[in-house]
Parts: structure tokens; C-alpha cells; sequence
């Protein structure tokens, strides 16, 4: 028999993960990205390695998914990471009121947490509001999305994975109820031609619902975006959260030379063009300035609005939707060979990864197991050798 | 793929004798320069004049050393510029080649004209 | 929300048409930055048009291109800053190197430079608040004194290079010589160098810039230095690599 | 896949071209300039002087006319390239070592002031005697 074909759309941190997963199981694969490598959602992180302290009140299931995956990546992507820790921050009553909620949520998804002395938080964090009232250090960490991709595609490649950016995915080719190849366009060349696969995984983001609807089947996705504001100079060294349900501005992230202000939450109909609402950039900056007061005078470096691929929940606003992921078999819509990964977190890739290569594997009847717990990662710089 | 710049090249001293004669002409020059076209009358010397100059053994010396200087400063000048244009590993090695051989022809006529001048 | 309407004049080229230049007009907030509007120009006008980017501030380095003739970041670099209302924001893929298509450059040599010091990017040799001078010159920010306590353990932080060949593309000597290891690749040696002292591991990665194509290549231009949107500061690691391997050479020359 | 390059040639040229440039550029091609300057009249140089070794009557009727105003100021345009090439020369030794690389700019100007200053004063030597 053939060795089996497998096509993944999308070259985010799910496609990337999932490539690399599959390549280390002995399966070919072809990915298939129509721009650069993280071009949309994975690239426009918060760059947050979850601890799962953000969750570990409203969504224990995506916490204990969070620090299972961060201890996971530290050992396999030991040098992509900035290991600062993170810490969570009282700036009110209610804020000192939620900590023992904090903490108990901490200790039952196994998030290693430390009620610290504001003195001690203080000294690490010298631009910290100096009103702080508590503080709880937990591991979180700081990665970069991009190099993090190259890295899985990386190693896939050596794995005998090929990837193709700059190409579309324009229809898929269907032999009964079965989708059996896909139709792409090489930007590039302006060629067109058709790719052999025995099955094809959809990474798309929150472009998933628009390549599903070309195999004819929907992914109930809500493409939610979001509004991050960099400023121009490093101000904290961990990375810095409200204590406190997550809301709107409450987290900074320290990235290389700058600090990251996130986020907003907004519904969008096309995630291609995303206009980022100055009020929303405003509100970055004023609830930035509880945490760091500095920030204000500093000059803005950047600000990014991108949608995240989150999914639907009957009657939950978007800040109640679970971060968590779920993959789709299609085969229960009546269409065969095809499987959408969607939801999730960058933190979370290699999870999301394993799970749906075991669906492929089990579809294809293969029995390789997943071995991307323990096989580090090669340099992400050979990604372009 | 072989990544070519993942190798130790040859060490090269090229640019530290570049800027060793460079600081021995901003000396050597400084002193021809004054020695003959400020203090000389008129900005020249006249033959009887050179003459007499150059059997001064100190200035004898300094001049050669000068010339010496002079040549080898100006010929890696001139293989910079070469090399710039991203040789081959061949070209480069006759560039160094015929640049030598020109310092050397350089260097042996300038002694010559001096022991003309001087004998 | 305020819009302006902007001009952008963008290389265009594939493998089976000849390069020319697109001109095309985009709306935009008045906040934008440059990679806005190309996202504009994509998403509106033309789907065949192929840029990179991932990050959109100024982290993953993948977006660098000429414009206006200049290398900047477009991610962090204001529409207004750049636009005059009336002459076409003109929009190049970086200098020395390959053109894949459109902006999109092939960025192997340059990987390769930087793999050649294999400088990990992460960096825990000192302390990660901005702490000097220069780095809160950087953003424009009164340096304050900040003590970190002994007892504390020091945080690493990524390096600033975002290895996103700007340096590469400045550079004037980098335009003829192929083979120069260039401003990120040495740079790259010489931050490696920093952070070892063990006598062979020193002694390669000196050895690596000591070639005629290394450090040795460069001709004081500084253009890379001028360029670099993370204040690197290539140039300045150059001239540090020459003294010290200068130093080495004479150390060896009186041993002899 | 065909990707496009520039021409060698036009990519050799890269070093002459200092439009939307910053200082260190002009720096770098001035040096350029005037170091194949300096050594084409290091070579004119040479070959003059081999009138030395055709006897004092062939030496000192040059002299004579070398002495004429037109060649006087040829000889401020070879003093301008020396003093610009050399102090920035020094510019290039001294940041090539380490030193002043953060004021490359201004040492630049500083050396460059220094040697319009030096031209003058041998200017006015030249001319005045």
C-alpha cells in the first residue's frame, strides 16, 4: 500500500504542531499556508506561555491543558522560552478578595503558586504600581510565536514534512462523500494543481469555518479579536497579571526590549481585515497604566488586532467561551477524509496536535504513537536552510 | 545543506597592516610632505637641492620606509576594492598574486630612482 | 475613527512576469501603521500580492522591508510618518538579498549566517529591565536607578535581535560581497562569545569572524547601526570583535 | 523557483551610491574616492620622479613649471584628498579598535573640520609662499 498522504491547512501554531506530530509518526505530509509562517493568528500573540493561573477559577479544564503543556514545552523547546515566571497582582478589595479563589484554583490544577510579599514583588518589578496590596508568582513564561512555529515546521521538515507558503487552498477535490485531494494556487507561480491526500486537517484559525465551507461542511467558530498596544520600552520582567477573573487589559507581557498591554474581545465577520477601534487602544493603555504606571509616557511602538479562533458556545459572551480546543470529524456531517482542529492556544499546540493525529492515525487505521512529549525541537533557524 | 559560514576561514591581517602603514604615513607623510613642499623654497626642491636632501641618511631612511609604507597602504587599498566585487576564491588569490608582484616592481623602481639621485 | 486615504507604490514580481511597480490606494485609520495599509492593499485589492509578516510588533522580524527607499519595520513604522499626502509611498523588498515574489526576499544566507554562531535567543548574562542608559535612550525615557537585589535571581529576556535582516540589506559592503558574514552574523558571534569563556568554544567562534570575510570586511559604514530598529548596534559589536581579536593576535605574536 | 537578482555590476556599485544614506556612508565613499585618487598620483608621482634620474636640467626645468599657479592649486586639490582620506583614516583605525565607535558621527566631523582648518592654513602657504 501507499505510504498515506496527509494535507494540513495552515502553518500557525496548530498546523505547525500537528506536521511535526504527524512527520515523527512516519506519515507524509504536505502543509499548505497562504502566507508566511504565524501570518495570522499565532503570529499576532500575546506571546503568554500559560501557567493556566489565567483560567484556573473560570475554566479549570483549559488550566490544567495550560500547565501540562507549559512543563511539556520547557522541555522540548528549552531555548525558545523566557522563564520569568508571572505574577498576579492586587490593585483592590476585590482583587484581594479573589486571591484565595486564586490559589485554591492553582492548587487544584496542580499550577505551582506562591503568595509573595509586596516587597519582594516590588523589587522584582520596579516600575510595578506601588499600590500593590498582594502578589501570587506562578510560572508562567514568554515565547514567540513565530520562531516558535519555525521550529515544529523545522523539525518536520527533517522529518520529511514538506511545507509550501505562499499557496492557497482554492477547493478540494471529493470522490463521492470523501474528500480525497486538494486544489491549490501557489501565489508565487500563479499555478494551480491538485494535491493527492488521503486525509486533510484543517489548522485554518479562524479561517477554519471558510475552508470547511468549500468542503461543504461548517465549524461553529466565533473568529473573536482582540487588541494588543506595545510600548517602547521593557518595563516588567515577569510577566504581569490582574488578580482577578480575566477581563479586558489586565495582563502585561514583557516581549524582548518592549511590554505588551492585552487584551480586548470583540466579534468579527471578516478576519482578514480587522480595523483596531482607537478606544480599544485607549482602554489598553489606561487599564496597562494599574498595573505599570510608567506606562502612559512612554511612546507606543506597535499595536495589533487579530481574531482567535474561539469556540461557540450557545449563549456565551466571548470573554465566557472556553479557550479550550475540539476537533471536529466531519465524517459525522457525511463528509469523509476531512478533520478541523480549532480553538485552543499557542500554549496548547502540541495538545491539540496530539489529539488530532491520533484521530488521523486512528482514521487511517495507523497505530503510531505520539512522541512529541519528549523529542526536542531542532533550531527554528533551520527552518529557511 | 552545507552552511558555508559555519567554518573557521583563514585568518587575514590585511586590514591591520592597512591600518599600521595608514598611522606610519599620517607620520611619514606629514614629515615628506612639509620636509619637501613647505620647507623648501617654493614649495620644490631643486635637483642639487633632492640631491642633497637624500644623502642625509636619516631622511635616507625615512624615505624608503615611506615608499615602503606608501605602497603597501595604497595596493591593500586597491585589493579591497577588488575583493568588494565578490571574487572567486581563484580571482581573489591572483588579485593578491599581481598586487604583490606590482608592490614589489613598486617598490625595487622607487629605490632606484633614489640610488639614481643619490650615487 | 479618523481615516486617511493612502498611496502605496509596491514592487511587484513573479517568476514568469518581468518586475515593475503596482500603485495602489487603500484606506486606512490615521493611526495605522505601514503594514496595515499593505494588509489593506491584500485583503481589498489584490489576493496575489505576497508580503511577510507574522508578529506586527516588531518581534519576529519577518515584515523588514525599503520604505521609501529606507529599511524599516513596517509594523512600527506610522503611515503619516511616511506619506506626504501626495508622492506614492514607494514599497522595495530588502537589499542583497534573492527576490522570491513581490516583498517576499529568500532569507537563507542570512539564517545561515546566524546559525553559524548558533547564538541561543534567549540571553541571562545580565539583568533584563532596561537598566542602561542607552537602552532607555532607546525609549526616550529618564534612566532611573534600579537595583535588583542580590538574593533575587537575574531573569534572562530574549535578545534584541529579531533577525530580520535590515542590517544585511544596509549594509554597503554586503551589497558586492557575498561572502561577508555581515552585520547580524557577526554581531550574532559576538554576543555568543559573551556568554562562554571556555578557552575552544572562544577560540571558534573568534575564529569564525577572522576570515577576510569577516569582521575584517566591514568598512565603517555604520549604515547597519543606523538601521537596526532594535538598536543592536552591529557595528559597535564589529569594532569590539576586531579589538579583541587584534589583542589575540599580538598576545600571539610576543608567545612565539 | 526563480528568484530575481540584481547584477553583479550594479550591486558592486552599491558603495558610490550614499542617496537617503546617513554620514558614515559619505564617510565610507569619500574614503573610497579620494584612497583611488591618492593612488593614481602615487603612480604620476612615481613616474615624475624618474625625470630625477635624467640629470638636474630635465628636474629642474619640471620644477619651474611646476611652480606655476595651475599646478600650485592641484596641489591644494592633493593636499584636500590626503588631509580627508588620512584624519578619516583615523577615524576608521580608531573605531577599528574600539574606541569613539559611539561618536563615530562626531569625530567624523571633528577630524573633517580638523583637516578643512590644516587645508587652509597650507592653502594660504601655498599661494602666499
Amino acid at each position: 500500500m501507499l505510504r498515506p498522504q496527509i494535507i494540513i491547512v495552515g502553518a500557525g501554531s496548530t498546523g505547525a504542531a500537528t506536521a511535526h506530530d504527524l512527520a515523527l509518526r512516519g506519515i507524509d505530509v504536505t502543509v499548505i499556508e497562504r502566507g508566511e509562517v504565524a501570518s495570522g493568528t499565532t503570529g499576532r500573540n500575546h506571546c503568554l506561555l500559560h501557567s493556566g493561573g489565567r483560567y484556573c477559577v473560570t475554566d479549570q479544564e483549559s488550566a490544567i491543558e495550560c500547565i501540562e503543556e507549559n512543563l511539556t514545552l520547557r522541555k522540548i523547546m528549552p531555548d525558545l522560552l523566557e522563564l520569568n515566571d508571572g505574577l498576579f497582582v492586587a490593585l483592590n478589595e476585590a482583587d484581594l478578595a479573589f486571591k484565595e479563589r486564586f490559589l485554591e484554583g492553582c492548587a487544584a490544577c496542580h499550577i505551582a503558586a506562591r503568595d509573595i510579599p509586596v516587597k519582594h514583588a516590588l523589587a522584582m518589578e520596579p516600575f510595578l504600581n506601588p499600590a500593590v496590596l498582594a502578589a501570587v508568582q506562578i510560572p508562567d513564561g514568554v515565547f514567540e510565536p513565530f520562531r516558535f512555529c519555525l521550529a515544529f515546521l523545522a523539525t518536520a521538515r527533517l522529518n520529511g514534512a514538506i511545507v509550501r507558503r505562499y499557496t492557497e487552498v482554492t477547493d478540494f477535490r471529493c470522490s463521492g462523500k470523501s474528500v480525497t485531494g486538494v486544489k491549490i494556487r501557489d501565489r508565487v507561480t500563479g499555478r494551480s494543481e491538485t494535491l493527492d491526500a488521503d486525509l486533510v486537517v484543517n489548522a485554518a484559525g479562524p479561517w477554519a469555518g471558510e475552508i470547511a465551507a468549500k468542503a461543504g461542511v461548517t465549524v461553529p467558530e466565533v473568529p473573536t479579536a482582540g487588541v494588543m498596544v506595545t510600548v517602547d520600552c521593557r518595563l516588567n520582567n515577569m510577566v504581569l497579571n490582574r488578580l482577578n477573573k480575566p477581563s479586558d487589559g489586565d495582563i502585561v507581557v514583557p516581549q524582548r526590549a518592549t511590554s505588551v498591554i492585552g487584551t480586548t474581545s470583540w466579534t468579527v465577520e471578516n478576519p482578514d481585515l480587522i480595523a483596531i477601534p482607537p478606544e480599544h487602544v485607549e482602554r489598553m493603555i489606561t487599564q496597562g497604566e494599574l498595573l505599570l504606571p510608567t506606562v502612559r509616557k512612554i511612546p507606543m511602538r506597535a499595536k495589533m488586532a487579530v481574531a482567535r479562533p474561539l469556540i461557540a458556545r450557545s449563549g456565551a459572551d466571548a470573554r465566557e467561551v472556553s479557550r479550550t480546543f475540539e476537533c471536529f470529524d466531519h465524517a459525522s456531517a457525511g463528509v469523509n477524509g476531512f478533520v478541523t482542529i480549532a480553538g485552543g492556544k499557542t500554549t496548547t499546540a502540541r495538545a491539540m496536535a496530539e489529539r488530532v493525529s491520533d484521530i488521523v492515525c486512528q482514521k487511517l487505521g495507523l497505530t503510531a504513537a505520539c512522541r512529541t512529549r519528549d523529542v526536542p525541537l531542532t533550531s527554528y533557524r533551520l527552518f529557511y536552510q | 545543506m552545507e552552511n558555508p559560514f559555519a567554518e573557521e576561514p583563514k585568518p587575514t591581517a590585511a586590514w591591520l597592516w592597512q591600518v599600521f602603514t595608514g598611522i606610519g604615513l599620517v607620520i611619514l607623510l606629514g614629515l615628506h610632505f612639509i620636509a619637501n613642499h613647505f620647507i623648501a623654497k617654493g614649495g620644490l626642491r631643486d635637483f642639487a637641492d633632492v640631491v642633497a636632501y637624500l644623502r642625509n641618511p636619516v631622511i635616507l631612511v625615512l624615505e624608503i620606509l615611506f615608499l615602503l609604507c606608501v605602497t603597501s597602504h595604497a595596493l591593500l587599498g586597491v585589493r579591497a576594492i577588488l575583493v568588494d566585487l565578490g571574487l572567486s576564491e581563484q580571482a581573489e588569490k591572483r588579485v593578491s598574486q599581481a598586487l604583490t608582484l606590482l608592490g614589489v616592481l613598486t617598490v625595487g623602481y622607487g629605490l632606484w630612482v633614489t640610488w639614481a639621485v643619490i650615487r | 475613527m479618523k481615516t486617511l486615504e493612502v498611496a502605496l507604490q509596491i514592487f511587484r514580481y513573479k517568476p514568469h512576469e518581468s518586475a515593475h511597480y503596482d500603485t495602489f490606494t487603500v484606506e486606512v485609520a490615521e493611526t495605522a501603521h505601514v503594514i496595515d495599509a499593505i494588509d489593506a492593499v491584500w485583503a481589498v485589492h489584490d489576493r496575489s500580492l505576497t508580503f511577510r509578516r507574522a508578529c506586527h510588533h516588531s518581534s519576529c522580524g519577518s515584515c523588514a522591508l525599503l520604505i521609501n527607499k529606507v529599511e524599516k519595520l513596517p509594523c512600527i513604522t506610522r503611515v503619516t510618518k511616511v506619506w506626504d499626502g501626495r508622492t506614492p509611498v514607494r514599497l522595495d523588498p530588502l537589499r542583497n538579498f534573492p527576490i522570491v515574489s513581490d516583498l517576499v526576499v529568500d532569507v537563507t544566507a542570512f539564517f545561515q549566517r546566524m546559525s553559524a554562531a548558533n547564538m541561543e535567543i534567549t540571553r541571562d548574562a545580565e539583568p533584563s529591565l532596561p537598566l542602561t542608559v542607552e537602552d532607555f535612550a532607546i525609549a526616550g525615557v529618564p534612566p532611573k536607578a534600579v537595583q535588583i537585589p542580590d538574593n533575587l535571581s537575574r531573569f534572562n529576556r530574549f535578545e534584541n535581535c529579531i533577525e530580520c535582516g535590515i542590517c544585511m540589506s544596509a549594509c554597503p559592503t554586503m551589497a558586492a560581497d557575498e561572502k561577508f558574514l555581515g552585520p547580524a552574523g557577526l554581531a550574532a558571534i559576538y554576543r555568543a562569545r559573551q556568554k562562554t569563556a571556555e578557552p575552544r568554544t572562544v577560540a571558534h567562534l573568534l575564529g569564525l569572524a577572522d576570515g577576510e570575510h569577516g569582521v575584517w570586511r566591514c568598512h565603517s559604514a555604520f549604515e547597519c547601526t543606523e538601521a537596526c530598529p532594535q538598536a543592536v548596534d552591529p557595528a559597535g559589536k564589529i569594532m569590539a570583535l576586531r579589538r579583541e581579536l587584534t589583542a589575540r593576535r599580538f598576545k600571539q605574536f610576543w608567545k612565539r | 523557483m526563480t528568484a530575481l537578482k540584481y547584477p553583479k555590476v550594479q550591486r558592486a556599485g552599491r558603495w558610490f551610491d550614499v542617496r537617503r544614506r546617513r554620514l558614515g556612508m559619505w564617510a565610507y565613499a569619500v574614503n573610497r574616492i579620494t584612497g583611488i585618487g591618492l593612488v593614481v598620483y602615487l603612480y604620476l608621482h612615481l613616474a615624475v620622479l624618474s625625470l630625477l634620474s635624467r640629470g638636474p636640467e630635465t628636474w629642474d626645468s619640471f620644477v619651474s613649471m611646476a611652480r606655476s599657479p595651475f599646478y600650485l592649486s592641484l596641489d591644494v586639490i592633493l593636499l584636500a584628498g590626503i588631509l580627508i582620506h588620512g584624519l578619516n583614516g583615523l577615524r576608521i583605525a580608531l573605531t577599528g579598535f574600539d574606541v569613539g565607535v559611539r561618536q563615530q558621527k562626531m569625530l567624523f566631523g571633528v577630524l573633517m573640520l580638523g583637516a578643512a582648518i590644516l587645508l587652509a592654513v597650507a592653502a594660504l602657504k601655498i599661494f602666499g609662499g
